[in-house]
C-alpha cells in the first residue's frame, strides 16, 4: 500500500483536482516562488501558472472576500490563509459573506470556495500559537475539517473543494512531516460529517481530531499497557457538522467520555461537544465529560513554558484516569 | 449633446426609472411607517441618476454588486418591483425570500449579486467575480458601487489594490454623497475627492455629477470601455446627496435643512425632465403622465407585496447550505468512498 | 430612589467619568452629530469636544488599533463599535493587540481601554443580527461585561474604563429603552467578575444575561405562578471571568440549571458556561443542564422568522419544565 | 557633505550600531542552528542602515514601534544586547520576560513599543500613541516601521488614513526590500514605489537609499521635523534589501544568488565606513579594531543570554492581566462599591 507525508497527500489533492477541474484555483500569500510557508504548494505554479496559483498580498479579508467572489464567478477557489491566526482578519468575510450568502440571498447561489489553513505552535509566540476551530464551527453556514492522517487529508479536501458550500480546512503544521498509508484509488473521498472509529475499545471513549488523534492514540496504548483499559478512540475529522451519531454511540457503550484538543479550554470546541454530548448522553454518562485541552493563557515563546501548557499524551492518560 | 445611443425611447425610459424609483422609495418610506417593513432602511431618494446612469451605460449582463443602499439598483436593472417590495415586507416571494430583506437584496437571473450590509465588504468579492469574468474570457465588466464612507474601510483599500494588481475588468463607481451616516466628509477623510484615492493605486479615475444622469452615463459608459478593453480597473466617482436621512430611524442632527434645501434643488428626476424637453423628446405633460403611470404601477406593486404569502418558518432552516450534510444517515455509510461526489466545473449555486 | 433608562446610564457613565478623567476620550462611527446609532453618546460632543469625542472613518480594525496606542500613550479610549456584528473587523486587534500585550511583553505595560459595542436583533437580517460574546469570552487576556439593567450597566462600565486591561462591554439594542432604579451614590463602582442573584428560588437555577435576564425573570413569574416552581434567577453580568462561586453555590442547592442567551445553540457561550458547571457540579445535578440559545440558523430578515427563532421567555419556561 | 550634528564620536558611534546589529545577527543565527533559538527568527542583516540612520534622527523618547523583524531597532535604540539574546533564548530575563520572543521585543524603557507579529497590525496603534502625543501636548513623534509586504494589508490604509485625517505627529517608515516573504514587489503590489501609497492620502512622502545611513538619516529628519511642527504624518520608503532569508526557514526559492551578491554589494556598513575614512573620522584600522571590539562583546553578550535563567512554569499564568480578577474573592464581597477603584489619570501598565 502506497505511502504518503501529510504534506504530500494535502498538495496531490490540491494538484490532481486542479488537473481535474480547470475552474480550479489557488491563491494565497507565498505560496507561489515560496512554495508556501509549510512547502505544500510547492512547484504547483510551475505546473498550472500565475493565473491559477495566484501569489497575493498579505491581505487576508481581501483574499477571502476575492475567493467568495470567484467562486460566485464559477471558479473554484482554495484560498491558503498561511495560519489560522491571520484567519482573524478575515472573520467578517468568512462569517458574513461566504457562510451567509446562499441562505440570506434565498439559496440563489452558494459559494463553493475552500479556506485552507494551519493550526500549530512550537516557540511561535502569543500570536501565531492560537487555533480557532471552535469559533469557525459554531458559524450556520460553514463546514468545518481537521484531518489527522494523510489519506484523509487527501480525501477531505477533495470533498472540501467539491462541496459546493464554504469549508474551512485546518490543517496542522506539526503534522505535515508524518506518514501514512494512502488508498489505492487516488480519487477517494472521505465524506465530510463523518467521524472515524479508529480504535476499538469498551472503558472509555476519546475523542479527538487533528495533532490530539496521535496523542489519543499514544495514550490509549500507555492505557492499555500500565492500566489494562480499553480505550476506543475516534477521530472526529469534520468539526461541522460533528458527526454525533458515531461518538454518541460510542459513549452508550463505555459510559465514559474525554474530548481532546488544543484550543483554549474556555469556549473552546471542546466545550460546545461537551454540551452536546451532555443532552445526548447525560443518562448514559458514570463520570463527568472529561477535557484536555489548551490552559487559558497566550501561548508563550520560551520553550519550558510553552511545553508546560501544550496537551501532550499524558495529558489524555491523565483525563482518562480521572473518568475511571 | 446627448449620446446618439440614447434614442427618444431610451431616454423616456431612463427618466420613467428614476421617477419609478423615486415612487418606490416613497412607498417603502410609507410602508414603515405602517411596520409593513422592519429593520433598517436606507432610502435612494435624490441619488437615482447615479443608478440609473451608471446601469444604462454599462450591460444588463455586467455582474453588479452593491451596498446596503440597494433599492434603486435592483429597479435600475430591472428587478421586479413588487418581488422588491415584497423583500421589504418580509415574504416569500421577495427577491431574497424574505431572508435578506432591504439591505439584502439580490437578483442572480440579472445578474445583480446583491445588496451588500457590512460596508466596503463586497469590494474584494466584485474584484473576484471580475478575476473570473477575465479568467474565463467573458467581456463583462463587473459594476461595484459604493459610499464615501467605504473608502475609510480597510476591505476598501484591498479590494483596490488586487483589482489594480491583476488588473480585472471591474469599475467602482463611489456614490460621493458627502456623508457616511452622521459623519461629514471632512470628518470621516482626509480627502474631499474620492479620486484621489485612486491614485495610490495608480488607477485611473475621473469625478462626474452624480445628480446629472448624462454625466454619469457617459463617465461610467467610458469606465466600463476602458475595463472591457483588458486595461484593468477604473474609478468613478459621483457627487450626489441623499434627500432623506441615513435611515428611516436618522433624526438628521448633523446636517441643516438649508444645506438640503440647496441640494433638492439639483433634483435629478426634473433636471433630466427639463433636458428631454429642450430636446424635443417629451412634453411637460408626458413626464407628468410618466409620473401619474408610475404612481398608480406602484399601488398595485404595494398591494401585491402585501398580499404575498409570509415564508413558512417550517422552512426556516432550510438553505443554509446547498449541500445540507446529515451524520445521520452518513453514519451508516463508508468511512470513504469512490469520487467524484460532485461536478468538476462548478456553477455557482446549482 | 431615582430612575434611568439604560441608554442613560450608559451616557451617564461616559460623562461622568469624561468630567472626571481628563485622559479619557471616546471615539467611534457617527458618534458626534448623529449621537450615535442608538443616540447613546448625544450630546457628549458639545459638551467636550471632538478632540475627547471623535468622529472617526468607517474603519472598525483601526478604531480598536488607535484605542489600543491611545491607552499606551496614557489616554484612556472607550471604543464604540456601532454594533457587535462589526466587531469581527476588528477581532485582530482585539485579540493580538489589546488581549495579548500585557503578557506577550513581559507585563511592561498594559492596555485599559473599553470596546463598548451592542448586540440585538429586530428585522436586521443575517449579517446584523449576531452575538459573539462566547467568542470573546474564551480570549485569556479580556474581560467581557454585559449588564442587563441600568444601575449594572452603569456600575459595570465606570468600573470597565478604570480598568487597567481591556474591556468588552456589549449592550443590547432591545435595553436601551427599559427605565431600572439608580443608586443614590452616582458614582458607585459594579465589580467586574461578580454575579448577582436577582430572584432567590429552591426548585432551579436560571442563570442569564443581558436581555435574557429579563426573559428569564418574566418566566420565573410564569413557573411561580403556573407550575409552583421556585426559580433562583443569577444575572451573570460578566462572562469573563465567570463568577462560578455564586453559580455553583446556587446549582449546589437547587441540583437543577438553565442557562440562557442569544448566541448560537452549537459553541455559544451557554456551550462554554455548560462544560465548566459540568466540571464543577457534575455530581450536583439531577437533570442536564438545560439550554436556551439562538437555534443554528443566520437570523432571517422576516418577522415570522425572527420571531419563531429568537430565544424568548417561553423557551425559557419550557426549559425549565424539561428539566424538572 | 556631512550633516554637522553628526560629529567623529557620533559617527563612529552610528557605525559601532550597526556592526553590532550584524555581529548580534550573526550570533543569532549561529544560536538558532544550536536550537538555542526557537520558532520564527527573521535577521535584519543587510538593513542595518534604516535603523540606524532612523532612530539617530529622532529623540531618543519618540516612541517606536516596529514589525517583527525587530532586532535592530532594538539595538538601534540601546536596548541591552544581552536581554535581547536573553529573550531568543526564551529566558525570564528577556526583553519580554521570555513570552514573546523574537518577533515580540519591547523595552518600554526606551519608548521601543514593541515588535509586532501581525503584519501591520501596529500601524493604527501608532497612530493612536502619536495622538496621545497631541492630546498631551508632549511634542514626540512616533516612528513606525514595516514592510512593503504590509501596504496591501487593509490595516495599512486604515491607520494611514487616521493618521492624515487627525494630523497627528507620525513618520511611517516603509523598509521597501524588495519582497514580502517569497512574494516580489511586482507580485504583491500594483505599484513599485511605496511613497506612491502616500498620495491616496495627500500624505507628504519621501523616498530614500536604505543601503546609505546618510540618506537614511537625513530623510527621516526632515520627515520628524515636520512631524514635531506639527504638520502632521509623513511617509518615508526606504530602498533596502535583506541579505538572508525572510526567516530561518527560508529556502530562498524565488530569487537568484546573483541578485542578492548585486545588493550585497551595496552593503550598508562598509558603504559608511569608507565615508568615515573619507572624512577622516576613522582610519581603515579603527574600524577593524571596532569590528574586533564588538565580537568579544557579542561573545559575551551570548554567553551571558545562556546563563540566563528559564522563566518559572509556576508564574505561567501570571500577566494575563495586569488586574487579576478573582470571583471567589469578590463571591462574598458587596454587590456593588464606592468608587474609585483606580486612579482618574490613566499611566498605562501601572
Ligand atoms: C463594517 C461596518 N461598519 C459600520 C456599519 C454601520 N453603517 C451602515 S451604513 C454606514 C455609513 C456608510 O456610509 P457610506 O459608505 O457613505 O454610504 P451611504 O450610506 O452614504 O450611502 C455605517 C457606518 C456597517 N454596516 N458596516
Ligand atoms: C496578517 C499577517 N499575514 C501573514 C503573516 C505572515 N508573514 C510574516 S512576515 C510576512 C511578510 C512581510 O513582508 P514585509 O512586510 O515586506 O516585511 P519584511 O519581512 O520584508 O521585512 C508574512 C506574509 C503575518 N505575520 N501576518
Ligand atoms: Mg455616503
Ligand atoms: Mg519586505
Amino acid at each position: 500500500m502506497a505511502e504518503s507525508t501529510y504534506r504530500e497527500a494535502v498538495r496531490s489533492a490540491l494538484r490532481e483536482e486542479m488537473l481535474r477541474d480547470p475552474q480550479m484555483i489557488l491563491l494565497g500569500e507565498s505560496i507561489t516562488g515560496y512554495g508556501g510557508s509549510y512547502a505544500v504548494t510547492r512547484g504547483l505554479v510551475d505546473e498550472f501558472g500565475p493565473q491559477r496559483v495566484m501569489e497575493t498580498p498579505i491581505a487576508e479579508a481581501g483574499i477571502v472576500g476575492f475567493a467568495v467572489g470567484a467562486a460566485m464567478g464559477g471558479l473554484r477557489p482554495v484560498a491558503e490563509l498561511m495560519t489560522v491566526n491571520f484567519a482573524l482578519l478575515a472573520l467578517d468575510q468568512i462569517v458574513n459573506s461566504a457562510a451567509k450568502f446562499h441562505y440570506m440571498f434565498g439559496g440563489q447561489w452558494s459559494v463553493p470556495m475552500v479556506v485552507r489553513t494551519v493550526s500549530g505552535f512550537g516557540q511561535l509566540g502569543p500570536t501565531h500559537s492560537q487555533t480557532f476551530e471552535g469559533w469557525f464551527a459554531s458559524v450556520p453556514g460553514l463546514k468545518v475539517v481537521m484531518p489527522s492522517t494523510p489519506a484523509d487529508a487527501k480525501g477531505l479536501l477533495l470533498s472540501a473543494i467539491r462541496d459546493p458550500d464554504p469549508v474551512i480546512f485546518i490543517e496542522h503544521s506539526l503534522l505535515y512531516s508524518t506518514r501514512g498509508p494512502m488508498p489505492d484509488d487516488p480519487a477517494q473521498l472521505v465524506p465530510i460529517g463523518r467521524a472515524k472509529r479508529v480504535r476499538e475499545g469498551t472503558d472509555v471513549t476519546v475523542v479527538a481530531y487533528s495533532r490530539m488523534l496521535l496523542q489519543a492514540l499514544q495514550a490509549a496504548e500507555t492505557l492499555e499497557r500500565e492500566d489494562g483499559c480499553s480505550c476506543e478512540v475516534i477521530d472526529l475529522r469534520t468539526l461541522r457538522p460533528v458527526d454525533y451519531p458515531t461518538v454518541a454511540a460510542s459513549v452508550r457503550r463505555t459510559h465514559r467520555v474525554v474530548l481532546c484538543g488544543e484550543d483554549w479550554r474556555s469556549g473552546g470546541f471542546g466545550a460546545a461537544l461537551l454540551a452536546e454530548l451532555q443532552d445526548l448522553c447525560f443518562d448514559d454518562l458514570d463520570a463527568p465529560i472529561a477535557r484536555v485541552a489548551m490552559p487559558d493563557v497566550p501561548l508563550p515563546y520560551a520553550r519550558n513554558l510553552e511545553q508546560a501548557l501544550v496537551p501532550s499524551s499524558d495529558q489524555v492518560v491523565q483525563a482518562v484516569r480521572s473518568v475511571l | 449633446m446627448l449620446p446618439e445611443e440614447l434614442s427618444p425611447p431610451e431616454c423616456r425610459r431612463l427618466y420613467r426609472q428614476m421617477v419609478l424609483i423615486r415612487h418606490f422609495e416613497e412607498h417603502a418610506a410609507e410602508a414603515y411607517a405602517q411596520a409593513k417593513v422592519g429593520g433598517f432602511l436606507h432610502l435612494y431618494i435624490g441619488e437615482e441618476a447615479v443608478a440609473v446612469g451608471a446601469l444604462a451605460a454599462a450591460r444588463p449582463t455586467d455582474p453588479l454588486l452593491t451596498h446596503y443602499r440597494d433599492h434603486g439598483y435592483a429597479l435600475a436593472r430591472g428587478c421586479d418591483p413588487v418581488s422588491c417590495m415584497a423583500e421589504l415586507f418580509g415574504r416569500a416571494s421577495g427577491l431574497s425570500g424574505g431572508h435578506g430583506g432591504s439591505m439584502h437584496l439580490a437578483d442572480r437571473s440579472r445578474q445583480f449579486w446583491g445588496g451588500h450590509a457590512i460596508v466596503g465588504s463586497h469590494i474584494p468579492i466584485g474584484t473576484g467575480m471580475a478575476y473570473a469574468a477575465k479568467y474565463q474570457q467573458r467581456d463583462d465588466v463587473v459594476l461595484e458601487f459604493f459610499g464615501d464612507g467605504a473608502t475609510g474601510n480597510g476591505i476598501f483599500h484591498e479590494g483596490l489594490n488586487m483589482a489594480a494588481l491583476w488588473k480585472v475588468p471591474v469599475v467602482f463607481i463611489c456614490e460621493n454623497n458627502l456623508y457616511g451616516m452622521g459623519a461629514t466628509l471632512a470628518e470621516e477623510s482626509p480627502v474631499k475627492d474620492m479620486v484621489i484615492r485612486a491614485e495610490g493605486y495608480t488607477m485611473p479615475a475621473r469625478q462626474c455629477d452624480g445628480m446629472d444622469l448624462l454625466s454619469v452615463y457617459q463617465t461610467v459608459k467610458a469606465a466600463c470601455a476602458h475595463a472591457r478593453a483588458g486595461h484593468g480597473p477604473f474609478f468613478v466617482e459621483c457627487i450626489t446627496y441623499r434627500f432623506r436621512g441615513h435611515s428611516m430611524a436618522d433624526p438628521e442632527l448633523y446636517r441643516d435643512k438649508e444645506e438640503v434645501r440647496r441640494w433638492r434643488a439639483l433634483d435629478p428626476i426634473p433636471r433630466f425632465g427639463q433636458l428631454l424637453i429642450a430636446h424635443r423628446i417629451c412634453t411637460e405633460q408626458e413626464l407628468t403622465a410618466i409620473g401619474e403611470e408610475v404612481e398608480a404601477e406602484m399601488l398595485e406593486v404595494v398591494a401585491a407585496a402585501d398580499a404575498a404569502p409570509l415564508p413558512d418558518p417550517a422552512t426556516v432552516s432550510d438553505l443554509i447550505y446547498a449541500n445540507p450534510i446529515d451524520p445521520a444517515r452518513l453514519a451508516a455509510g463508508p468511512e470513504a468512498v469512490a469520487g467524484p461526489i460532485r461536478p468538476a466545473v462548478a456553477v455557482a449555486g446549482e
